[in-house]
């Protein structure tokens, strides 16, 4: 089979079973890849009402079918299970080199099922497959874990779970080498409750495209492409961090647990300059012609020393804007959080979320041990530290905050999260639009990154016509240029009012962010901007051999988003789910609120542009046959 | 993933000719280096020793000098074997290996290669000093490489951070 | 693809084991004359000793039984080139590309007495199994290449009196120069063995049998004669078919092995290629190049474009328990342009380096056959000795060629 | 004679491997950076880069090792080529190249390394860094040179 490797891994890890799952050629064409193979693969073989910390439960990692290609960015993996955090589709995307070698060592997948009886760790040489006694990594942090692993293993590369994944704190992420990981949705927990420490993979069999040179033309096209839009320079140069100030002039960022919208100094906080101060190196995943990564590298103060991949917008604004630490502590959040192998996202939520707490009286020092305040580096660190071992209160805080709330009476109104997944970054009281919506709508819960404009002009943060539309700035050689069927472009985009619909762009742009997961490639701005279906699809058949169009892959990656909301459904979601925290609605911030009527209409609005129930947000059978699930 | 082969390194031997002693131990029963699969040369010159052995050609030319067909590729793997039973002992095979590596047992009269002890090479096992290795030839490129990149970025690098995974 | 392959030889063996290994899905036809399978000719002197035995003789072959036909006994009639078929037992059979590897055979003199029983060559494993039925007691061996000397020190430990009858004034007068010939005639004389050089058979005598041998000098009583006086090859089919054959009698081909014709190659005793060191056309009759040849003319069968460097001499022979070699050409056939000969005796051990314009063009050993394969590619590489000093001198180099060490001193 | 080679510039290299998957895609069709004939030492821990070419050494020590001279350097055009037929697959060369660059194809079982391809090299022109370059000796010490001198001056005006 041209481009795929053509089979997937499968272990059990009770019955300590080893077998091949043959990739056929219709599943590869309808599911593309990623996370449409993950999607099928749990949505048939998870049954309802498994718990996501038991035996039941699946854990699969798939890799993006251009993978292994030199187009731009194609390095990513999606891992995929149920998610102990919000008992739904539980997904998370990773890039850097994991997935090359994994299909390079011949799998597409590997499917993880069962739970081991004492730690293990398996390790891939290409076809012999191992499961290895972890007792020496066990216990230990991500980064002593890999240097162990890779001393044994030459030349692996190593996903694993920290101390936070042992431990199945609720939002522990799968480390992807040092400075990379699977971070949302509890993804560690599973990994941790399969009491599998890693997955050590070796190997470098070739991937074999149908046409090389396609392949290597398309390549070079997908270059020229992301390297003309409007925001490569600036992500070249600054990576993510060029959006943290546009969100701060907007009181859109989540400060101190959502209780402000902008800090007064985080301009010199977070500004684009940090990155001259304290980053070196760029640091680029497969492929990938942006590196919008930084290694950072502080050589004095109380944290000299610290070297870590690191200036980008999700810790920045996990910790130094939500927590409240300096710039230089919210370096080193990064790095204690890829030790323990724990979400950023999630554990400055819920870190802030103590904090806030403390502040109304809720907990106390007799509680925590220790006194908590926002801006406290010290206390942040030993909070992070007892949630990741589950110590004392971080026994409580380790469930998530929708859970931790249970235990404290009027801590509910305090608990930011979506379906039970903290809510990073943006506040939709600051700044509503399409990006906003995607919090609501996301499979995966609160998270901010499966539903964003293809073009992100941060220029206004007006709420239009009752939330229906946002304010854009689009210029017409950006909308020429937008790779969109031409009937939904002009359904989506009124040029001349300069108005974007939230609810129409919020399914192209869900889907087109499903696409990328699906064959693996990035988000980041420039790709977004500039990479649609047609490129994707002419690769794709150059990749594989198999005939696709754009329509076909745009179809693809709906059926898989059906499919993940079938799961979802199937596993206890209900349409009242789909709330923000109590906080948006009856909080002013700025002088701003969320109207939760007008919020309503719009996502009725979205399930209809779905082809799925407006009531209850159910796909209605005609869009189940339409996509053919 | 290839067969494992030896490799030897010599700023790490000092000579002591421990392999070779195992080495006809195990093959040939008796404790007589000039028997040994593994052969150390000495250069007094610069006191130093090298390493000869049978390096499993792909294409080895003593597959191809063989009169009786008797050298061959273990199926399935890229190790070069022997069937003893038909070899005559014309050292043909000898002759045409470049390095010097195949060696005329004259307990048996036939010509033997290293065979790498069936996948646990003993050489590998008693050198004291290490300088034997068994390893991937992958690996051992890759090692290549990351030596060749560490001295372009001189020892400081190595001194600021202690052990990390290096890889291609 | 269909391939046939004329000759379960070396050669004809090696070809059908590259074709199969780089094309499993080929049909391959091996047509022997002999209706015995695959043996090794070299170790027939070993059989003949009894060193080894009878099944001994016989190689393991790992070719694929369904797509490899293999039809013993059955000579081919003719090539039709024009038809791409060739005839073997009446039946036509058909091919896109067609490998021969005929083979020679040895050359017996047309004397008196050569049609008795006694008379003996050995080419077949028949040979050696008449020449035990025989049982001879006192033997003459004509002719001193390498199969001569071998079967006379086989034969010699088998209890015979030999004797080697030799044109040239010296023994192995292709393989082996003055001095290092003389020490193996010493070898040979000291165990036994009568050499008689400068000497030509003239007739054989016996009443239906062999009973002795008349020389231009001497005349020999024995009870059986063994030809080895040389070998021709087996170029008729060839001929017959309009195959061109080059004017050393051999069946010429390019450096792909290729013949005349644009589907037929040919490769091992039967052709005729060029020498490695002089690009010279030379016979090279050995097995050694047999399947060198065999798997080239294999792999441009199947399409790749592989050229044959060209055929270099090379013998290893032994010696009563002394390893003696030589390989490349002797001190005759060089122009002796900046000639430097490089000779280094031990009470045991002879070497020879023959380095014509600062490159190795011959080397010849006795006794001792240490770093004498390193030599030997470092002249099919061509290096000058020169070369070798600046390797030793650079500790990089030298680590990964340690075996120079063991060169320099030949070279010193 | 053609002066130009590969120059590599190591501190702008970010380490994204494109040049390994278009090398691996020109020359064997298939995307595998272990077929690929430059390659990146990558430092993950301290986000280092080394890509690893082969030098074309004017004394090389793959050629050296070779015992079947399959390695060949043409003195006219600097090129230093393997002669895949005649390779044993000995892996020598592998050893011996002070830079690690020397590969093995483990399936062919022959060594292969980097021919510039024919002149026009295609990871430069893939890398978008500018940390691969193909330029002309004489201009490629020069910009090194005066990089140097541009370093030596701010001290100095410091």
């Amino acid at each position: 089979m041209f481009g795929y490797a053509g089979k997937m891994l499968e272990v059990d890890l009770s019955t300590q079973n080893i077998k091949m799952r043959k990739l056929e050629p219709d599943f590869a064409k309808d599911y593309i890849g990623g996370i449409g193979f993950n999607a099928r693969i749990l949505y048939d073989e998870i049954p309802a009402g498994a718990d996501p910390l038991g035996p039941e439960n699946i854990l699969v990692f798939s890799v993006g079918c251009l993978v292994g290609t030199p187009f731009p960015t194609a390095s990513r993996m999606e891992v995929s299970a149920k998610s102990p955090l919000s008992n739904g589709f539980g997904s998370s995307n990773s890039g850097a080199f994991l997935g090359l070698r994994l299909k390079g060592a011949g799998y597409d997948g590997l499917i993880i099922k069962g739970q081991a009886q004492k730690p293990v760790y398996l390790l891939i040489e290409e076809d012999k497959v191992q499961i290895k006694e972890a007792s020496f990594v066990w216990g230990r942090d991500a980064w002593e874990s890999i240097d162990l692993l890779k001393a044994r293993h030459y030349g692996a590369e190593v996903l694993l779970i920290g101390q936070a994944g042992e431990n199945q704190v609720r939002f522990a992420s799968i480390e992807n080498g040092y400075y990379d990981g699977f971070g949302r949705t509890g993804m560690g927990a599973v990994m941790g409750s399969k009491k599998l420490k890693a997955v050590v993979i070796r190997g470098s069999k070739p991937i074999v495209p149908a046409d090389p040179k396609g392949v290597l033309e398309l390549s070079a096209k997908g270059q020229n492409l992301i390297k003309s839009a409007s925001s490569y320079q600036a992500f070249c140069s600054y990576g993510t961090m060029n959006a943290t100030i546009p969100y701060g002039g907007f009181n859109a960022l989540s400060v101190h647990n959502y209780s402000r919208g902008t800090l007064p100094d985080w301009k010199q906080r977070a500004g684009r300059q940090i990155v001259d101060i304290y980053g070196s190196r760029h640091i680029a995943c497969q492929s990938c012609i942006i590196a919008c990564g930084h290694l950072a590298e502080i050589t004095e103060g109380k944290y000299a020393g610290t070297l870590v991949k690191d200036m980008e917008i999700t810790p920045t604004v996990s910790y130094s804007s939500n927590v409240g630490l300096s710039t230089e502590a919210s370096i080193k959040s990064s790095e204690l959080c890829q030790r323990y192998g724990i979400d950023m996202s999630s554990s400055g939520s819920v870190i802030a979320f103590a904090m806030e707490l403390y502040q109304k009286g809720i907990i106390n020092k007799d509680d925590v041990g220790y006194e908590l305040a926002f801006g406290d580096d010290d206390a942040a660190f030993a909070l992070l530290k007892d949630i990741s071992l589950r110590q004392g209160i971080g026994d409580i805080l380790a469930e998530g905050v929708k859970r931790a709330a249970e235990h404290w009476p009027g801590a509910d109104d305090y608990a930011m999260h979506v379906k039970g997944v903290e809510i990073p970054m943006i506040d939709p009281r600051g700044r509503w639009s399409t990006w906003t919506l995607g919090i609501l709508t996301n499979i995966r819960g609160g998270d901010h990154l499966r539903c964003r404009n293809p073009v992100e002009i941060l220029r206004y943060n007006e709420n239009l016509y009752y939330y229906q539309k946002e304010r854009f700035g689009f210029k017409k050689p950006m909308y020429d240029r937008l790779d969109m069927p031409d009937d939904l472009k002009s359904a989506a985009i009124d040029l001349e009012n300069d108005t974007v619909d939230i609810a129409v762009m919020s399914k192209w742009a869900e889907d087109l962010i499903n696409l990328y997961n699906s064959v693996g490639i990035c988000i980041r701005p420039p790709v977004m901007e500039t990479i649609g279906p047609t490129i994707l699809a002419e690769l794709y058949t150059c990749m594989t051999g198999i005939p696709m169009n754009p329509d076909e892959l745009m179809a693809g990656s709906e059926r898989t988003w059906n499919l993940m909301k079938l799961f979802n459904l199937r596993h206890g979601e209900v349409a009242d789910d789909s709330k923000f925290p109590r906080r948006f609605y009856r909080e002013l911030q700025s002088g701003n609120i969320v109207d939760e009527d007008k919020v309503q209409a719009v996502l009725e609005q979205y399930w209809q542009v779905r082809g799925w129930n407006p009531g209850t947000g159910h796909p209605l059978p005609e869009t189940e046959k339409r996509l053919g699930i | 993933m290839t067969q494992k082969r030896l490799y030897h390194n010599a700023s790490l031997c000092n000579g002591c000719g421990i392999c070779q002693l195992v080495c006809t131990l195990e093959h040939c029963r008796q404790w007589n280096h000039y028997q040994s699969r593994i052969k150390i040369v000495n250069d007094t010159e610069r006191n130093a020793f090298y390493s000869v052995c049978c390096s499993h050609c792909e294409e080895a030319p003593c597959i191809m000098a063989c009169l009786m067909n008797t050298i061959y590729k273990e199926p399935g793997s890229d190790i070069t074997v022997r069937d003893l039973y038909h070899c005559i002992g014309c050292r043909a095979c000898e002759l045409a290996c470049p390095f010097d590596a195949a060696v005329f047992d004259v307990i048996q009269e036939k010509v033997v290669n290293c065979d790498l002890c069936g996948g646990r090479p003993l050489c590998v096992e008693y050198c004291p000093n290490h300088a034997l290795t068994y390893d991937y030839p992958e690996d051992q490129a890759d090692k290549n490489r990351n030596q060749a990149a560490s001295q372009k970025f001189g020892a400081s690098l190595l001194e600021v951070f202690k052990f990390s995974g290096k890889e291609v | 693809m269909r391939i046939i392959i004329i000759g379960n030889g070396a050669a004809g063996n090696q070809a059908a084991q590259t074709i199969q290994n780089r094309d499993p899905e080929a049909e391959i036809t091996i047509l022997g004359a002999e209706s015995i399978p695959f043996y090794s000719a070299c170790a027939l002197p070993d059989y003949l000793a009894g060193w080894i035995k009878r099944d001994q003789l016989f190689l393991k072959s790992s070719l694929n039984r369904h797509r490899v036909e293999i039809r013993l006994g059955q000579a081919v009639e003719d090539i039709k080139p024009d038809r791409q078929a060739v005839t073997a037992g009446g039946e036509l059979l058909f091919y896109d590309r067609l490998i021969i590897a005929s083979g020679s055979r040895p050359v017996l003199p047309n004397i008196p007495g050569i049609g008795m029983p006694g008379n003996f060559v050995i080419k077949s494993v028949h040979d050696i199994d008449r020449i035990l039925a025989h049982n001879p007691r006192r033997i003459v061996v004509i002719g001193s290449g390498n199969i001569g000397i071998e079967a006379a020190e086989t034969l010699e430990y088998q209890g015979c009196k030999v004797s080697i009858i030799e044109m040239m004034p010296r023994i192995m007068p292709r393989l082996f120069d003055e001095f290092p010939a003389m020490l193996i005639r010493k070898i040979l004389e000291n165990h036994g063995i009568e050499i008689h050089t400068g000497e030509k058979a003239q007739e054989v005598i016996g009443n239906n049998r062999v009973e002795g041998l008349i020389t231009d000098c001497r005349e020999i009583s024995c009870d059986a004669v063994i030809w080895a006086a040389g070998v021709r090859q087996n170029t008729e089919l060839a001929r017959a078919a309009g195959i061109e054959i080059g004017s050393l009698g051999g069946i010429k081909v390019d450096s792909q092995m290729k013949t005349s014709h644009p589907e037929i190659y040919a490769c091992g005793d039967c052709v005729e290629t060029s020498d490695l060191l002089t690009g010279k056309p030379a016979l090279c009759l050995l097995w050694s190049c047999a399947k060198a040849q065999a798997e080239v003319a294999a792999r441009n069968c199947l399409g790749e474009k592989i050229a044959y460097p060209g055929a270099l001499k090379l013998v290893a022979e032994d010696a009563y328990g002394k390893p003696c070699m030589a390989a490349g050409l002797l001190e005759e056939e060089l122009n002796k342009k900046e000639l430097k000969i490089i000779e280094q005796e031990t009470e045991n051990t002879y070497h020879r380096i023959l380095i014509e314009n600062e490159r190795i063009m011959g080397i010849q050993a006795v006794g001792s056959m240490e770093a004498m394969g390193p030599l030997l590619y470092l002249m099919k590489k061509m290096v000058a000795p020169s070369e070798i000093k600046r390797i030793i001198n650079s500790p990089v180099l030298l680590k990964n060629m340690p075996w120079m060490l063991t060169i320099d001193k030949y070279l010193q | 004679m053609d002066t130009r080679g590969i120059f590599i510039d190591y501190h702008k290299c970010v380490g994204c491997g494109t040049c390994e998957m278009v090398c691996s895609l020109v020359h064997e069709n298939a995307c595998a950076p272990a077929l690929s004939r430059i390659r990146i030492v990558r430092y993950r821990r301290e986000a280092l880069n080394v890509p690893v070419t082969c030098a074309f050494c004017e004394k090389p020590p793959c050629l050296d090792v070779c015992p079947v001279g399959a390695i060949t350097k043409n003195y006219e055009t600097g090129d230093v080529s393997i002669r895949a037929e005649l390779c044993i697959g000995c892996r020598q060369c592998t050893q011996a190249c002070p830079f690690g660059h020397m590969n093995f194809n483990a399936a062919q079982g022959t060594a292969f390394k980097c021919d510039l391809c024919g002149g026009d090299p295609q990871c430069v022109k893939f890398c978008w860094t500018g940390a691969i370059e193909y330029l002309d000796n004489e201009i490629a010490v020069d910009i090194k040179r005066s990089s140097f001198a541009d370093s030596v001056m701010q001290q100095h005006d410091k």
